[in-house]
């Protein structure tokens, strides 16, 4: 049986796999060197690998089209794609990188302070709002330096996760 | 006066602790549930459980005369506050009082002298027992506080005055941090003790914090048990704690103890209590403050001296004498305890409310799970994140800091981001093997820490690929021939989560 | 010469025990798997996996050749046993020796002398310990069998002259039983080691099995760690073991362990080993046999004592002396174990083989679980049927017992039956509690217990009819106004359990 | 709402349980008694009841029809029927009692010994046949006495969960 070419996408960088097997034995092949494999579910969404008789046991869950798996207590969020709808995807070359920053709520809380106001230049790293949530204050940061737009939040206000709290030009 | 049923005023993990004890004891359980605590696991373990109200903990596990209700109404003779919430709140030990319910803890006085650290701070001066220099009462106002701070030195270190745990504590190196440093303390210490005040003390340099677990009876017996190190903090808040301490030798511990049973005895105390001190680099100690509950880290003093501290209060609770002098009690060997939270480490600390869809604890030989969470839980957004304690024991520190490394690379928790991944580098890290400790020691080791060393790259890249390939293989008609006996292939099967 | 990588020749728990042992060591671990044992939690749980053959024990568990070639392709240095299967054949011991493998077990000669019960019975004569009279010799034939046990006087005891662990054991009361036991132990010897004698001994009126756990190291160092009492036993499988014995004081104990210590002297042992007495109603005792490897019921030694045998082990065959003597042993506390077994105790205990769909073990304040299974898993038809030991600890045997009582009701097994139900009866006898144990303790409790107590009928019948219920509304549209927020109500949702 | 009617079936008794309520809460009435029902599937066939403020955990499976309930450490299994059903299903009087005995492995194993021979009368309580699995050695018995008129097995036979092994007339 010819081997079904995928592409793995990691932290930004894809690398070619092709598998080829079945039946809980599978030959994978990246990074230039193939690996013996043998696999099992041993229960919903755990599975036992044995890659090269090196024992592991990984968490495999599905995020919004990531896979995301956990193993030896590190966690990967890998983007699988066919090859060929790897190649389609990307023929037009990669997109343009995100422009400004959106900073979301990463949780339910209550919004104790607003460090920042609309106009204001902020650097990387300075404080733009602090967010109460399990009993903890938690400050959230810009990831870049900018400019706010806009700020859609005030302190003593309640959000959800994924509320949009700044953003920054 | 025997107990038959106590109400445990509490949740999670410390809940689940307490029902433990009490089943042992043959006393019957009430929990008590808010409204987002319904499927909580101190519900499910309990004998039985009533709702007190909304998820806001103001409004449930913090309202007094809803719980001596709810107490009374199950026909309950105890309550046990656990820690945090009620626990060190004198309001709640006397209602219960008044309502003639044992409760398991010291009296009111004995919580009011201590719950205010700025009268502790004066009972502990007037028994000889060193102190930190600093503000034997509250600061009325933040010009106060800068000529109080100016006077002491800085760095120095903002305290709640009714506070424990480490919440609404600060460190201000030099004035200009003052103010917002006031501010953010007195809010944190508002909103976990309803009382904003705070008190100042000189910031010692690199110190230890080491505290001395007492039991007090009812009878005018008092012991100690000996010492436990709680220095790997972040922000206050304790993320590793161990028994004995490397820095304590049998002399040391003795002193300590004498000065811990001294404060004990001046306030009146009865029942299980923790009396915290720094300890410098020089060997030289000093009070802090005391915690008028069971402490988080109990468990460490548990393993090594054997004695069942949940069991001990409910013994004092009743009226038993302790029934063993300082001779009797005895060490063996020394005990680690890490605390899993659902925090993200690699994410500023974020808090990771969510639901656990994989849970598998560590156990075998001398490792102990005390969890308040299983698999299918959901986390809430609305209490701490604490979400179990891994305790292990070993014949000495060395064998103990193996096992604790063995435990937590058993551990796993998927569906929420844990400390797990930071505890193992913790424990890994050559000062904390050497016991080179200081309440700075996290400061000092995070910005090596790393979210992914990428060890397991490669083999995360085949479960993903194997995933997709298995995903498409199911699409297809199954080949001939396939069999689907025991050992089998069984990837892709119903069920695959998602 | 240190242990740097180590194959388990075992499976189960054990396998996963030892796999926790030499973690904390540092030493890298293989596991080997039958074709049944692919998903077994000690191939999840080690460094590296190799099968070794089919699900039958004979061509894969005890396959020497296979066992070593796999060791030496996956550059072992050393094999550790666990118990069952090799742990007492010389042939394997000396195999891996010739190999160039460390054997983590005695050496071959004592294991020789020692797993020939009628041999060790012959140098515990020599070495004037006591023994229950009877062959020193295998019975050649029915007919000897016959007339020694007419001389020795019924009842009598048959046991496998390879044997150990209860297999090949049969108590014959008179005489008109002789033919069939004799047949019966014999295909259970021949089956288990591969080796059919049998000989024969005077059985003992209500006798308690006590035996003594003993480390021996190369250098001639022999201590013991006092005695477990396992005399609750069912066909001669232990079922539950503790440690102290209640019927054992100190000078009965040093007394026991001395002749244990003399006998391992004499037979040239080296590393863990069980000495097996009988103990009568007087206080006198009686030499079984030596177990050469550890014992299934280790664990309860551990917890007394705090030494991890494991790692005594794992020190000893390195060649490390033990670093230690008699006087530096201690007790503290009481530990009882309990055997979870895949067995239906309400029918006839047959073996209860199939997938855990539900597990939630036990855990919390000094409870231990050593389990070789997970939730999900498939518990194959090939092998005994321990699936976990749950171990607590308690200052004292009142104590231990309150808190088993506990953790075995926080175990939950689902799916396949377990002993639990009947551990549960045990711990709670008033002669379990008083320590009036004897090997026939069971046979004389088990005619009492119940399969069910109907205790929770009206909460069954209760659940049964809401999953129906909420299964018809499930069908029905959703109602107006319905919602989905936290704490609402959420049965019949995906995923209800077929 | 009207509550809906059932009937419980457990160890050959029947009984009538009436339900009401939902989202969690719920009045069941049996034998004279109605109970004040919180209940929540906390995981897959994982049930949390509150009856009348006592706390139960139940695991609740089914199996083939039947639901089978752990709580408290006990198994039952029960079948519900609704009332109307279970009245149709039982209107033409309970079905007679079986006949005889049938014999059947209860788990996959090795025949060790057959004690039986056809035409051969045994008493409740004797030995019919020995099978070997998991190491142990498990003596299957007959439930109530009568004759043996056919054997299925023989020594050092294999068999699966199920075969028959023995009939007894």
């Amino acid at each position: 049986m010819a081997p079904v070419k995928y592409v793995a996408t990691l932290g930004g960088r894809s690398e070619p796999v092709e598998v080829t097997g079945g039946d809980g034995r599978y030959q994978v092949t990246l990074g230039g060197r193939t690996w013996e494999v043998d696999a099992r579910l041993t229960a919903q969404g755990i599975a036992s690998l044995l890659v090269g008789s090196v024992s592991h046991v990984a968490d495999v869950t599905d995020d919004a089209g990531r896979c995301v798996v956990d193993v030896g207590g590190e966690t990967y969020a890998i983007q699988v794609e066919e090859h060929t709808r790897w190649t389609i995807r990307t023929r037009g070359g990669a997109a343009a990188g995100p422009r400004g920053q959106t900073l979301v709520a990463p949780l339910p809380g209550r919004i104790t302070r607003v460090a920042v106001a609309p106009g204001e230049a902020v650097a990387a790293g300075s404080a733009l709002v602090v967010i109460e949530a399990m009993k903890m204050e938690n400050e959230l940061r810009a990831s870049a330096p900018g400019t706010v737009m806009e700020v859609r939040v005030q302190a003593g206000q309640a959000v959800n996760a994924g509320d949009v709290l700044v953003v920054i030009g | 006066m025997k107990i038959r049923k106590l109400l445990v005023a509490n949740r999670g993990e410390i809940a689940v602790r307490v029902i433990r004890g009490c089943r042992e004891l043959g006393i019957a359980t009430v929990a008590v549930y808010s409204e987002a605590d319904r499927e909580a696991l101190h519900v499910l373990m309990a004998d039985e459980a009533y709702p007190i109200g909304p998820a806001q903990a103001a409004e449930s596990y913090l309202a007094v005369d809803t719980l001596v209700g709810v107490a009374l109404r199950a026909g309950a003779d105890a309550v046990h506050p656990g820690y945090g919430f009620l626990a060190e709140n004198a309001t709640f030990a006397q209602a219960c009082a008044d309502a003639g319910l044992t409760f398991v803890g010291p009296p009111p006085a004995a919580i009011r002298a201590m719950g205010d650290k700025t009268a502790a701070r004066r009972i502990a001066r007037d028994n000889r027992v060193p102190m930190v220099p600093g503000t034997l009462e509250p600061v009325a106002s933040d010009d106060e506080a800068r000529v109080r701070a100016q006077e002491l030195g800085y760095p120095v270190m903002l305290k709640a005055a009714m506070g424990g745990g480490g919440k609404g504590m600060r460190l201000v190196r030099a004035e200009p941090e003052l103010t917002e440093a006031l501010r953010a303390a007195r809010a944190e210490a508002g909103a976990a003790f309803g009382d904003a005040s705070v008190y100042l003390e000189r910031a010692v340099a690199e110190p230890r914090h080491v505290e001395i677990q007492v039991l007090a009876d009812a009878h005018g017996g008092v012991v100690h048990l000996g010492e436990r190190e709680c220095s790997i903090q972040r922000r206050h808040q304790k993320l590793v704690e161990e028994s004995p301490s490397p820095a304590v030798d049998a002399s040391l511990r003795a002193r300590m103890g004498v000065a811990a049973c001294r404060i004990a005895r001046a306030a009146g105390y009865v029942n299980a209590g923790t009396v915290e001190f720094l300890l410098d680099a020089e060997g030289r100690f000093y009070f802090l403050e005391m915690n008028t509950r069971l402490q988080v880290e109990h468990p460490v003093t548990e393993m090594v001296t054997g004695i069942d501290l949940v069991r001990e209060q409910l013994r004092i609770a009743a009226g038993e004498p302790l029934g063993y002098g300082q001779a009797d009690v005895t060490w063996r060997g020394a005990a680690i305890e890490c605390r899993i939270n659902a925090e993200d480490p690699f994410a500023g600390w974020l808090p990771s409310p969510g639901t656990i869809t994989g849970l598998r604890a560590a156990s075998g030989p001398w490792v102990r799970d005390d969890s308040g969470v299983y698999e299918g839980y959901t986390v809430p957004r609305w209490y701490d994140t604490l979400l179990a304690k891994l305790i292990v024991w070993g014949p000495d520190r060395g064998a103990a800091i193996d096992r604790m490394v063995r435990a937590l690379a058993e551990y796993r928790v998927v569906g929420v981001r844990t400390t797990i991944p930071v505890l193992e580098q913790i424990v890994t890290h050559p000062d904390f093997r050497a016991g080179r400790l200081s309440t700075g020691f996290l400061d000092r080791v995070l910005p090596a820490v790393r979210a992914n060393e990428a060890r397991h790259e490669t083999v995360a890249v085949i479960a993903a690929v194997l995933a997709e390939y298995e995903r498409g293989r199911q699409a297809m008609p199954a080949p001939a021939g396939g069999d689907d006996t025991a050992g089998a292939w069984r990837w892709g099967r119903p069920g695959w989560r998602r």
